[in-house]
């Protein structure tokens, strides 16, 4: 589905991602780990054409989308829930969500947007009960919901999340990764960068470890979890500690 | 102490000094005149440089400081309290030793405020001024501080133009010259060309050398930081609010002197020096020479001021200095003498999408 | 002793009450943590304590002295210092400049000394210098001293914005999220960093999401949920509090 | 006081206090898509004005002012792309400079093509003498033209905004521009529309009331000032509010004759913003919550 090799990008005169090659396959769910300032977001951002890559290749669902712009990407199927829960904060939450099928309207499929709404509004109950306020007065968990829900409005073939637990109270961040496990259940790929290594790699199918900028190791979600040096970098914490996160 | 911290300043007075000695060998002494107007308008400019560029608030109402201090000083130094003489104000003025009789074209008997008298209070009804509209302003921020400082200086432009005794439309002339001391006098007199230029150029110096400590001091440092990010300042004990307004005060201050003393220079003053394109001319200025570069801002100040009232650039003054201003802030944000200006130009030949930072 | 207390705090934003009748108080040379779900107004109480806003009720006592309502520069002048949940940081200025900032409350030269350049404010400065280094070495940064701040990695900007906050020799540290965005190691350094301040006899109120931080080096954790505290105790006792499980940690098998 | 000179003072207030609202909403249309104040808003009330008279002289006035609209609107789309487009993340202070910088250059733009002569298109319907009798009180019928297009165009930008796909585009733009681009919306050319329009609304307000406020070359910065004044007063962004806004202010301002020497009359509406400004930013009827969300 998304095949990306020797990506190089970065900001200005800084090189943030050196020679990336990775690839994400139909229906799993792939998770990125990395310590802060690895290069996560770069990628990300680097895929969804928020920032221009420098060089290198990104194949889309057999298309090469390096040089499109974000919303072209969009349009295609690959959407991004960005870091920190970018909701349109002055807008309600069905705005919000109508937003998000813009690209269906486009698309002229406007019969299915109804049928998206029910279905967002199923999988976060919250938000059909919130559905006339206003997204910036939502809890932050709530807006994490609905950055994904808007994000799914799109009907994506991919959907690439940025820190989905990023600041959110444990329990919450339980609830985050369920539905992510449920929609990879209901067929959908998902790409998954995360600083809770454990979490995330708990629930993916494969991962890739990203060290400044470079893909250090690459492995099925087991392998890296059973992974020595993985355990240690990532994971070294939270293995003794005492409150972990079951899911 | 460290010699080269003065080095600038030592090249900044020999430049003063060289300019006068070429004007001289050269028989253009009559530049002189626009170099001592250049002198005075920077004289402003570095003011607002500081309040702008180092404190990070704009102003757009810096022509009504200016136009507040040579105003008060224009209409104290040419209004007749003879009438009045009686009047047991005008006596204690007297007494004071705040006033001093002339004789006026007729020669009637006239009696004015002295200039020196003139120029304190208008300094002083200057920082009264900036204190009273600072306060409530410099709370604002962005677009709201922008259009907060304009309509002070709309309203200052306003009452100017709309008031008999303020002269109305002409403004006000026959301003006396200003006599420092016996022998020293800034007047639009042909024979004191010479000094007048350095009494100008020794106050623009004055200033610079009083900024320059300020910037490199605690004071400038704090000044940067609220700049930078102003709670976080205030969390580090930075009294924000107190500090914004005292460099307003500061601002307005050098404005308005700079008013006084053109104001008896031109022995008159119009209401154009009070219109919101002064203003924005001063910001194009600051704006130009890189907002947080004093020396910038003041060679610039200089010269594009000087280019102007020699009338280099005809009727298309205002539009110089509006194309000026979008040009800079497209291109050369951090303004024209700062290393990475042509960084913007490249921009537009290269891919490269990353931007500076906020402001 | 206590070194702050508070009492009955409350603070609602529009209909929304954000802090609900807080209270607690921090012994002296202790570590409290202050934990809870999003959205329960652990920020906001930071912001009240710290005087970047306003309580609508209650009083906050710090050292025996009332200082509820006091601008954040006043605090900041009373001992209390402060970071901040997103790094915040002088962009432009170098790290040596922004822990400079940090001296401000201990000095005292205003505009005009300033501007004549008085030889006092030259000795001042210098002590300024000094004693920021000195803080700089500590925490063991001094190499990055001249490197402007927004050029340096998140990691070291965090431990730039503790030394600023270190300046200004507080009596009460105010640590908002610490570890956010920091990887394993670096959460290791910042704990270390943060048990070594504590041992210099500064008093530390910290918030923060990650548990093992929170467990480890915390003498008593307060938990909060829709701005009322519901927990107030040692950490054994608050990991063992039904309540607080149910609402915050997650039960084991949900 | 004489009760017809009163609705006579208060029908030139609504008048003006229309004109002002019409200015704040081109003001509130960009600064939603872009969080920007355009200064030189004022210059296309001007330019519609100018540019609808000079047309008038090649052909009739209701193709003149639909030209004077369509260029204005192209010029707008101009200024948008040539300056602002290629902009990333630009500061506050950085826009206001460069808006500033195209209202000085529009402006003397303008002197050099027009002149400093006064001009005005001819009234709609009637001449400047004709008038209409409604309960003793006599009004000319382009007031009615000025207040019924107004409300035309107030009324149709509220469906727009907040009943059609792009209106809500708009909007989505200016609360979060890259999660916007996320939803695949095309951020700049949201901002190129918002220009456009207000660009448009703006050269449409200067067409109808140049018979009535006649047109120069500088009369667009009182007009921006004013306007301004208007979408303070109602709460930035809020287009509704802005005409509530406007009323207050050219009633005010009308009654102002009375108590105060006519050449004072702008220092009263600065001083309304400068008190608003500091009292009330949010504005009268802005709701100071989501006032709070709106990031500077």
């Amino acid at each position: 589905m998304l095949k990306i090799k020797n990506l190089e990008s970065g900001y200005g005169k800084l090189k943030v991602l050196k020679r990336v090659s990775m690839h994400v396959n139909p229906g799993e769910i792939v998770t990125i780990v990395g310590s802060n300032g690895a290069g996560k977001t770069t990628l990300l951002h680097s895929i969804a054409g928020l920032l221009k890559a420098r060089s290198g290749e990104i194949i889309f669902d057999g298309q090469d989308i390096l040089r499109l712009t974000t919303e072209k990407i969009v349009f295609m199927g690959c959407s991004l829930v960005p870091e920190g829960r970018q909701v349109f904060s002055t807008m309600s939450v069905k705005e919000n969500l109508l937003l998000g099928a813009y690209v269906q309207y486009r698309k002229k499929q406007k019969e299915r947007v109804r049928a998206d709404l029910e279905r967002i509004y199923d999988l976060f109950p919250i938000l059909r009960e919130r559905e006339r306020q206003l997204a910036g007065t939502l809890s932050g968990g709530e807006q994490q919901m609905l950055a994904i829900g808007r994000a799914l409005m799109a009907g994506p073939k991919l959907i690439m999340m940025d820190e989905p637990s990023m600041g959110l109270a444990p329990l919450i961040v339980k609830d985050i990764f369920h539905i992510i496990l449920k929609l990879r259940n209901e067929g959908n790929t998902v790409l998954l960068v995360e600083q809770n290594a454990k979490a995330a790699l708990s629930i993916a199918d494969r991962g890739y470890v990203l060290e400044t900028g470079r893909i250090m190791l690459q492995g099925s979600a087991e392998d890296l979890l059973s992974n020595k040096d993985v355990q240690r970098a990532y994971l070294g914490r939270d293995i003794d500690s005492e409150v972990e996160l079951k899911l | 102490m460290n010699f080269h911290k003065y080095l600038p300043i030592a090249a900044l007075i020999s430049a003063v000094i060289a300019i006068q000695l070429l004007t001289y060998f050269t028989g253009s002494a009559y530049m002189l005149t626009q170099l001592t107007m250049s002198a005075y308008y920077s004289l402003v400019i570095i003011g607002l440089c500081i309040l702008m560029g180092y404190a990070g608030q704009i102003s757009l109402g810096h022509a009504g400081f200016f136009a507040i201090g040579g105003y008060i000083s224009a209409f104290l130094t040419t209004c007749n309290l003879l009438p009045y003489r009686s009047h047991s104000l005008v006596s204690l003025f007297s007494k004071a030793g705040l006033l001093n009789m002339s004789e006026d074209l007729y020669g009637g008997q006239a009696l004015h405020f002295h200039p020196w008298a003139a120029c304190v209070m208008a300094v002083l009804f200057t920082i009264i001024a900036a204190y009273c509209i600072g306060g409530p302003v410099l709370k604002l921020k962005g677009h709201y501080l922008a259009m907060a400082t304009l309509g002070f200086g709309i309203i200052v432009y306003r009452i100017v133009l709309g008031t008999s005794f303020f002269g109305a439309a002409d403004g006000l002339s026959d301003v006396p010259s200003f006599v420092i001391f016996p022998g020293l006098e800034v007047s639009g007199k042909s024979s004191v060309r010479i000094q007048n230029y350095y009494i100008a150029s020794g106050l623009v110096i004055a200033g610079v050398i009083i900024l320059l400590n300020l910037i490199n001091s605690r004071i400038g440092r704090a000044l940067r930081a609220i700049h930078g990010a102003e709670d976080a300042a205030g969390a580090m004990g930075v009294n924000t609010a107190k500090y914004k307004l005292h460099t307003f005060v500061l601002s307005a201050v050098f404005a308005s002197i700079a008013g006084v003393l053109l104001t008896h220079y031109n022995g008159g003053i119009g209401p154009s020096e009070a219109s919101v394109m002064k203003s924005v001319r001063y910001v194009a200025i600051v704006a130009i020479g890189g907002m947080a570069n004093l020396w910038g801002a003041l060679l610039m100040g200089f010269l594009l001021n000087f280019l102007s009232l020699r009338g280099y650039f005809g009727s298309f003054d205002d539009a110089v200095f509006g194309s000026i201003l979008i040009i800079i802030m497209l291109f050369a944000p951090e303004g024209l003498l700062h290393k990475n200006s042509f960084r913007g130009i490249k921009k537009i030949f290269s891919h490269t999408t990353k931007e500076e930072g906020q402001a | 002793m206590a070194l702050l207390e508070v009492k009955d705090l409350s603070r609602a934003f529009g209909g929304l009450q954000a802090v609900n009748k807080v209270s607690f108080s921090v012994k002296k040379d202790t570590i409290k943590a202050l934990i809870g779900p999003n959205g329960a107004g652990k920020t906001t109480l930071f912001n009240l304590v710290s005087g970047m806003l306003p309580p609508d009720s209650g009083s906050i006592i710090f050292n025996g002295e009332p200082v509820h309502g006091f601008p954040p520069y006043r605090t900041a002048s009373k001992g209390i210092a402060r970071t901040f949940q997103h790094v915040k940081l002088f962009p432009r200025m170098t790290a040596l400049e922004n822990v400079m900032i940090g001296r401000h409350t201990h000095s005292k030269a205003e505009f005009i000394p300033c501007m004549l350049s008085l030889p006092w404010t030259w000795r001042e400065e210098k002590q300024i210098r000094v004693k920021s280094l000195e803080i700089m070495g500590f925490l063991g940064i001094s190499a990055f001293a001249g490197n402007e701040a927004a050029s340096l990695a998140y990691g070291q900007q965090r431990i730039v914005e503790l030394a600023r906050a270190l300046a200004c020799e507080p009596a009460l540290l105010l640590l908002d999220e610490p570890a956010a965005g920091l990887n394993m190691r670096e959460t290791a350094e910042i704990a270390r960093l943060i048990t070594k301040i504590k041992e210099m006899g500064v008093t530390v109120l910290i918030v923060e999401h990650d548990m093992s931080l929170v467990m480890d080096i915390s003498d008593e954790i307060i938990v909060l949920s829709y701005g009322e505290k519901i927990a107030d105790d040692v950490p054994l006792a608050i990991q063992r509090n039904s309540e607080v499980i149910r609402i915050y940690l997650g039960e084991e098998d949900a | 006081m004489n009760i017809e000179l009163f609705f006579q003072y208060l029908v030139a207030g609504l008048t003006y206090g229309t004109i002002y609202a019409i200015v704040a909403i081109g003001f509130n249309i960009i600064y939603n898509t872009t969080g920007i104040i355009n200064f030189a808003q004022g210059e296309f009330v001007m330019l519609g004005g100018m540019i609808a008279v000079t047309m008038n002289k090649f052909m009739p006035l209701p193709s003149a002012i639909l030209a004077a609209v369509t260029l204005t609107m192209i010029l707008g789309a101009l200024i948008e792309i040539v300056f602002i487009r290629w902009l990333v993340k630009p500061s506050v202070l950085r826009m206001i400079i460069i808006t500033i910088g195209l209202s000085i250059v529009i402006r003397e733009g303008a002197l050099h093509i027009w002149g400093e002569s006064v001009r005005a298109l001819p009234y709609f319907t009637g001449t400047e003498v004709s008038s209409i009798a409604i309960g003793g009180v006599f009004i000319s019928p382009q007031v009615l033209w000025v207040i019924g297009v107004s409300s035309i165009a107030v009324v149709a930008l509220n469906l727009f905004f907040n009943y059609t796909l792009p209106g809500r585009q708009m909007r989505a733009c200016s609360a979060n521009r890259d999660a916007a681009r996320l939803c695949g919306i095309s951020a700049k050319n949201m901002v190129t529309l918002s220009f456009v329009l207000s660009a448009g609304i703006g050269a449409l307000a200067g067409c109808v009331v140049s018979p009535i406020t006649y047109v120069q070359y500088d009369s667009g910065t009182g007009l921006a000032i004013k306007g301004f004044t208007v979408a303070i007063l109602g709460g930035l962004g809020n287009s509704m509010a802005a005409v509530a806004a406007g009323m207050m202010l050219g009633i005010l301002e009308s009654f102002s004759i009375w108590v105060m020497p006519t050449a004072y009359k702008d220092v009263i509406s600065i001083a309304i913003l400068l008190l608003i400004l500091f009292v009330r930013p949010s504005g009268l009827f802005g709701n100071k919550e989501a006032f709070s969300l709106k990031e500077f």
